[in-house]
């Protein structure tokens, strides 16, 4: 188990009704946070219309995820 | 370069910011809150904007355009917090040799901080319901740009 | 909507004339005197402007931007007379729904503006010579369109 | 002969030293003004560089002159 920091923006963060959480999670990547968070985030929006930052930096969903990582869940942007 | 205003943006006193003696070319952008989108009428809109990772993907845009069509000059605010109808919610402006890579380095940075940046807009309508938008066109951008080799 | 302007352009001025509730999108392309023109020095330059024909041509390529893309509102205002380095010389704005629109609008009346209206520039250099500016790429723009169907 | 009133503007009036003249001429077209009067204007440009009015109305080169017509002149114009 990773102790993993996840941060939800925007519908995201309405949905989950907090706007970060510290989870002991069984997680390999970015993804895998992604799915198995999917209920507190509510969202029905394909997973290629969502980005991903780990510490701070834009990631893939493949990415690597370690103990202690903070992984930013972003819902569709809508910048402009 | 890129940066992000809780207040007002104040496109005169940016403009006198981005004179320079060989420049030929300046292209300006501004997206403007409209009253309406997708048949419904808005009344205001809120941007909710993650800066530390904005700024940074903000910065990465405008080196890339500055690789695709050199110019002298250029600079981006966007807007956070809440705006009226009329109100400037991002300013984008480059300064060039030549029209042409003003336009496009103006055009590119638009497209890409629309589609990249960690940054999201909440409709409020008139008759009292509030949306995230979810910018379609965006969307299918992303979805081409991540389907891309 | 066009318009010749004997002294200094303010765009500030007209950029809150071009506010229309339902614009999304606002392009505005400048050009600015630059201290540099083929190699050569430039110290200023003059505008010489046959006015009637200089207006209508330009309310006609106005009027052809917006058959082929349809805006809001647009204005531009080209300078006559003696300029100085980072004088504006022409200043072209769209407000359109959305950008598309707004920056190839605003991309053709410069471009045609270019080349289509009787308008002549002379060059003043540091070095005290002065010179009518040939421009190439308008002359190959004008051949290619005298020479198109 | 038709009494013509050409103007010349930038280039063309520097070099021919009048902004404008009234010549009795036996031209057909504006192209026939322009042949006519290429020493006045004294240019070396390509005639699809140039441009012709005629009573303050875009013309083609090919455009009838009549008695009474004016027929303006342009050198290569550089707007913007």
């Amino acid at each position: 188990m990773k102790k993993i920091t996840i941060r939800y923006f925007a519908m995201f963060r309405e949905n989950a009704g907090v706007s970060e959480e510290v989870l002991d999670m069984d997680v390999a990547t970015a993804l895998d946070v992604f799915e198995q968070t999917r209920s507190r985030h509510g969202s029905s929006e394909p997973i290629g219309h969502c980005k991903v930052a780990v510490n701070d930096v834009m990631a893939d969903w493949s990415a690597s995820i370690s103990d202690g990582d903070t992984v930013l869940l972003f819902p569709p942007v809508a910048g402009g | 370069m890129f940066s992000i205003a809780e207040t007002d943006i104040a496109p005169e006193e940016l403009r006198q910011q981005m004179f320079d003696p060989g420049a030929g070319g300046f292209c300006v952008f501004e997206g403007w809150v409209r009253n309406v989108n997708e048949g419904k009428q808005v009344k205001r809109l809120e941007y909710e904007v993650y800066e530390p990772l904005a700024i940074a993907e903000g910065e990465k845009v405008m080196a890339e355009a500055q690789q695709r069509f050199p110019h002298l000059k250029v600079y981006c605010v966007h807007r956070s917090g809440l705006l009226e109808i009329g109100d400037c919610a991002v300013w984008v402006a480059v300064a060039s040799a030549h029209r042409d890579e003003a336009f496009k380095a103006c055009r590119y940075i638009i497209d890409e901080i629309k589609v990249r940046l960690p940054i999201w807009k909440k409709e409020h309508y008139v008759d009292g319901d509030s949306g995230w938008v979810n910018c379609e066109r965006c969307a299918s951008v992303a979805h081409q740009h991540s389907a891309g080799a």
